[in-house]
């Protein structure tokens, strides 16, 4: 007990905190230094939540902030779920700043570290947080610092996708606000726990239109199939290393939250047949857009969409096979889409330009980051030895475990989605090493700071998907922990 | 009188709501977009007010000893709305520095012509 | 075409909140926990103001956060407007003697009130982001009323802003570190109820945040109106 | 006391419905200082003085002075 009440779960969002207000005071002594406090920030995280972490397999962490018992003070509950998405955050999160020590030279650098910093920190509190208030202020920190960076080149498509973003960002977060006041007004409590034990039947009206405001809300910054159309903009005009974790970690944690509202609060259990079909809709919609895509950017965020149905489709099968699935289809994504990102980054650097015909011969000119990018379209696609294929077996043996006929057809039509997704993969490297070898001007590699970070991403893939029983014993605790509402009553309330 | 009474503050609430939203949806001038926003973020905050609101209250302030504690208003919800009106303040001046960079940019600040002219 | 897609949808979220509204009553006393707040907050934090005590006690985590979005939007903003190369040049008439002294003379009785609503924050009305709103509003003034003469000093909002955040993160971790060990806990004495140095931490944090809301405010107005 | 609130609501809505329709951005972001206006004087009928606090000096007077500035810098009709 005395060794835990050091690694307190708070630290992972008072830390980087304290480092982002600390970033403008030490602007003013040295300008190298701050774009090394993400990386001491995210380090740091990183060590903790992994500590952690096998502490809250056998048990949830409840911290309570300010010693106030739950139904009264705000409470973090640290169980499997939340930190296994807390380390991925930092894991990914430490990378992409190693990765944008050399990248981001543009614009007004300091402020671009403490945007990122206090995205990452945002959705750390996402996942970590206990209360729906306390859901809507950290969404809020990760949805302004998004709007923030997508602008933050400054170009005149960046901005155009920052405003569209913006707006349609601002009206979910006011449904998400509306729902929560109709939830109170309702129960009295704010906290998750509370409100779950109160909430008895789902289906009552007053209830379902609350639930309906604040899944329409989240559901905004999840990019679930009717309203994503701020997506392809705003993830193919950012930066890359922005990109990176927009598409790796931003809608993931709004996906996260979407579930977690529904299994643990609302405890639904019979219109996943809605959410299915809206699944298999948002991957295939997702897949044949980006088939026609130009850009290789908008393509790898429309892969994005495509991703995320196939995420929502896996936890509304909402059996524990399917809910570990849907987790573990979260975390490959992450790493695969991050490591995409990093690699086209430095590619579109080097061609300066975004078109996929442009990148004709890199493969020789910049061996190390094509083959990084080889290894994220395969394990995006699912090929075997990588984590996509163990993640997305993982999906359609929990579809097929049932033998009902609708899940096969639904299953059917996401392997018609995988396919599609491989053709336009096989089509980018098919650009990347057999074409245009004529070209002879000089490109070089990516710097030693852009290389390490993908080279660790690939070795992550790489074992993952080896040896998926490491990830494992993770993802069945951490399902578990989805499903069973009584549970999680019972370990924050006592 | 009495229904009267106890909706229209309800009503008023959603009512600037829905004025928001709808200018939101409908108008294709940034700046009235985000007048739209400020609408619609009044309107939540009066909604969320209304609902910590109890007949014949006092407000929540121990201010002189004379005040009992069984007649004060809810002060969770005005704990939110006070979060959530800097929140907006946060959100509408980042939109309106983009509105600045979008004039520059485009000369125009008509989201169906930004649309029309970007590529 | 819009206008009707908008009206239908409209019709139909006002369809769902009217039948939501029937089950909550205006004007009803219904929460549990409001009411341990109204019954309690006075011993458990020692504010008089009890929405103070939700604010910096209870639901202090949201506070923070809620400081941390206003930080970001004063440094995304400054991100966005960074990129703008071009300053332009208005012709602008210089304010009368009268005007400029006028502003001078006003500028500190409203800082002071500012500040006094900041500290008094846990006794009456108003707290930190009242506070310091009233304080950009003075330099607001200093901007209209003495023309290009007055500018944010940087340094000073900067150090202000950032100690303001630095402080509140720092005494939360004290009251990790201190005591019953819970991040943000209330670890000083209470003293005498309904005087100005009670409540323990509240009065501190609040003028933390009355410094850094301050600061934020009157620098994002600098960033828009800057163009000389 | 019931007439006033009526007064104040309607004339709230009507605020915000002129809002929506002028044309001069100028004169729509007055009419919404005043519909923000209205309600902090309603925070008041409904007991919360600080929120009230917030809303008149946040809501209603910085944003219109950030509209205001935004207004200046780009275009002042709608189109």
């Amino acid at each position: 007990m005395n060794e835990m009440s050091i690694l307190d779960p708070v630290l992972l969002i008072a830390i980087p905190l304290g480092l982002a207000f600390l970033i403008p005071l030490l602007g003013l002594v040295s300008k190298k230094i701050v774009r090394w406090i993400p990386v001491v920030g995210f380090l740091f995280n990183g060590i903790v939540a992994l500590l952690i972490l096998p502490h809250v397999l056998k048990q949830p962490i409840i911290v309570k902030i300010g010693g106030f018992v739950p139904p009264f003070g705000i409470n973090l509950y640290a169980g499997s779920v939340g930190m296994l998405l807390a380390s991925l955050i930092a894991i990914t999160g430490f990378l992409v700043s190693i990765y944008a020590v050399k990248y981001i030279t543009k614009g007004a650098e300091q402020k671009y570290h403490i945007l990122f910093l206090l995205l990452l920190t945002g959705a750390t509190g996402v996942v970590l947080t206990g209360d729906i208030f306390n859901l809507f202020v950290f969404f809020e920190i990760l949805c302004i610092s998004s709007y923030a960076l997508v602008a933050y080149l400054g170009t005149r498509s960046g901005l155009e996708a920052s405003i569209k973003y913006l707006i349609q960002g601002s009206i979910g977060s006011s449904f998400l606000l509306i729902g929560i006041g109709l939830l109170y007004g309702q129960f009295g409590t704010l906290n998750m726990a509370d409100l779950a034990r109160q909430i008895v039947d789902y289906t009552e009206p007053s209830v379902f239109v609350s639930m309906v405001f604040m899944i329409t809300g989240l559901g905004i910054e999840a990019a679930i199939f009717p309203l994503n159309a701020w997506l392809p903009d705003a993830h193919s005009s950012a930066p890359s290393s922005v990109s990176a974790v927009l598409s790796g970690i931003a809608i993931e944690v709004g996906l996260y939250a979407v579930i977690r509202v529904l299994f643990t609060i609302f405890a639904v259990s019979n219109f996943f047949i809605f959410f299915m079909v809206l699944g298999v809709l948002t991957v295939l919609i997702g897949e044949m857009s980006a088939f026609a895509q130009k850009n290789i950017k908008r393509m790898l965020a429309y892969s994005s969409i495509g991703q995320i149905g196939l995420i929502v489709f896996a936890f509304s099968i909402s059996t524990q096979l399917g809910v570990a699935g849907g987790l573990f289809q979260m975390v490959s994504h992450t790493l695969g889409k991050a490591l995409l990102f990093l690699c086209a980054g430095y590619m579109i650097f080097r061609t300066g330009s975004m078109e996929i015909s442009s990148l004709e011969g890199i493969g020789k000119k910049m061996p190390i980051t094509a083959l990084c990018f080889t290894i994220g379209t395969f394990s995006i696609v699912g090929l075997p030895p990588f984590t996509g294929f163990a993640s997305k077996f993982m999906i359609i043996r929990a579809a097929l475990a049932n033998g009902e006929l609708l899940l096969q057809i639904l299953i059917g039509l996401v392997l018609v989605g995988t396919i599609i997704e491989g053709a336009y993969f096989f089509k980018i490297i098919q650009t990347i090493y057999f074409k245009g070898a004529h070209k002879t001007d000089n490109r070089e590699e990516a710097p030693v700071t852009a290389l390490i970070p993908m080279l660790i991403l690939v070795s992550f893939i790489i074992v993952i998907g080896m040896f998926p029983n490491i990830i494992d014993k993770v993802l069945q605790p951490a399902a578990s922990e989805l499903l069973d509402q009584v549970k999680y009553i019972g370990s924050v309330l006592g | 009188m009495n229904i009267l009474y106890d909706y229209i503050y309800y009503a008023g609430a959603f009512g600037l709501i829905f004025i928001g939203i709808f200018t939101m949806m409908v108008k294709r001038n940034y700046i009235k977009v985000i007048i739209g926003l400020s609408i619609l973020e009044t309107g939540v905050n009066l909604f969320l007010i209304s609902v910590g609101y109890i007949s014949n209250g006092t407000a929540p302030i121990f201010s002189n000893p004379g005040i009992e504690a069984k007649n004060m208003v809810d002060p969770v919800p005005q704990a939110l709305v006070l979060t959530a009106i800097v929140i907006g303040l946060a959100v509408l001046s980042l939109a309106l520095s983009m509105a600045i960079r979008l004039y520059k940019h485009f000369g125009t600040l008509d989201l169906q012509q930004i649309k029309e002219q970007r590529w | 075409m819009r206008k009707c897609i908008g009206i239908i949808l409209l019709i139909i979220i006002a369809w769902g909140i009217l039948t939501s509204l029937q089950t909550m009553p205006f004007g009803v006393s219904r929460a549990k926990v409001a009411n341990h707040y109204i019954n309690n907050g006075k011993d458990e934090t020692g504010a008089a103001n009890i929405v103070t005590s939700v604010v910096i006690n209870y639901r202090a985590f949201d506070t923070l956060g809620e400081v941390t979005v206003l930080f970001l939007s004063a440094i995304g903003l400054g991100a966005v407007l960074a990129t703008i190369k071009t300053r332009e040049k208005r012709d602008t008439e210089k304010a009368s003697l009268i005007l400029s002294t006028g502003c001078r003379f006003l500028f500190p009785p409203i800082i002071l009130f500012g500040a006094y609503i900041f500290i008094h924050g846990h006794l009456t009305p108003g707290g930190g982001f009242q506070g310091g709103a009233i304080i950009a509003s003075a330099f607001l003034l200093m901007y209209l009323g003495c023309h290009g003469e007055k500018r944010l000093n940087d340094r000073c909002s900067t150090f202000s802003e950032s100690l303001g955040g630095l402080a509140f993160v720092i005494i939360g971790l004290i009251g990790l570190a201190v005591g019953t060990h819970y991040f943000l806990n209330n670890f000083m004495p209470l003293g005498k109820f309904n005087t100005l140095l009670s409540a323990g931490v509240i009065p501190i944090i609040y003028i933390a945040i009355g410094f850094k809301v301050g600061a934020e405010l009157s620098k994002i107005i600098d960033l828009l109106m800057e163009e000389s | 006391m019931i007439v006033i609130v009526t007064f104040l609501i309607v004339a709230m809505l009507a605020a915000a419905v002129s809002a929506y329709f002028f044309r001069d951005l100028l004169n729509a972001v007055i009419a919404s200082c005043m519909v923000s206006l209205i309600a902090a004087v309603m925070f008041i009928l409904l007991h919360a003085p600080d929120v009230a606090m917030a809303e008149a000096s946040i809501g209603a007077a910085l944003v219109t002075t950030v509209f205001v500035i935004a207004i200046r810098r780009t275009t002042r009709y709608e189109k």
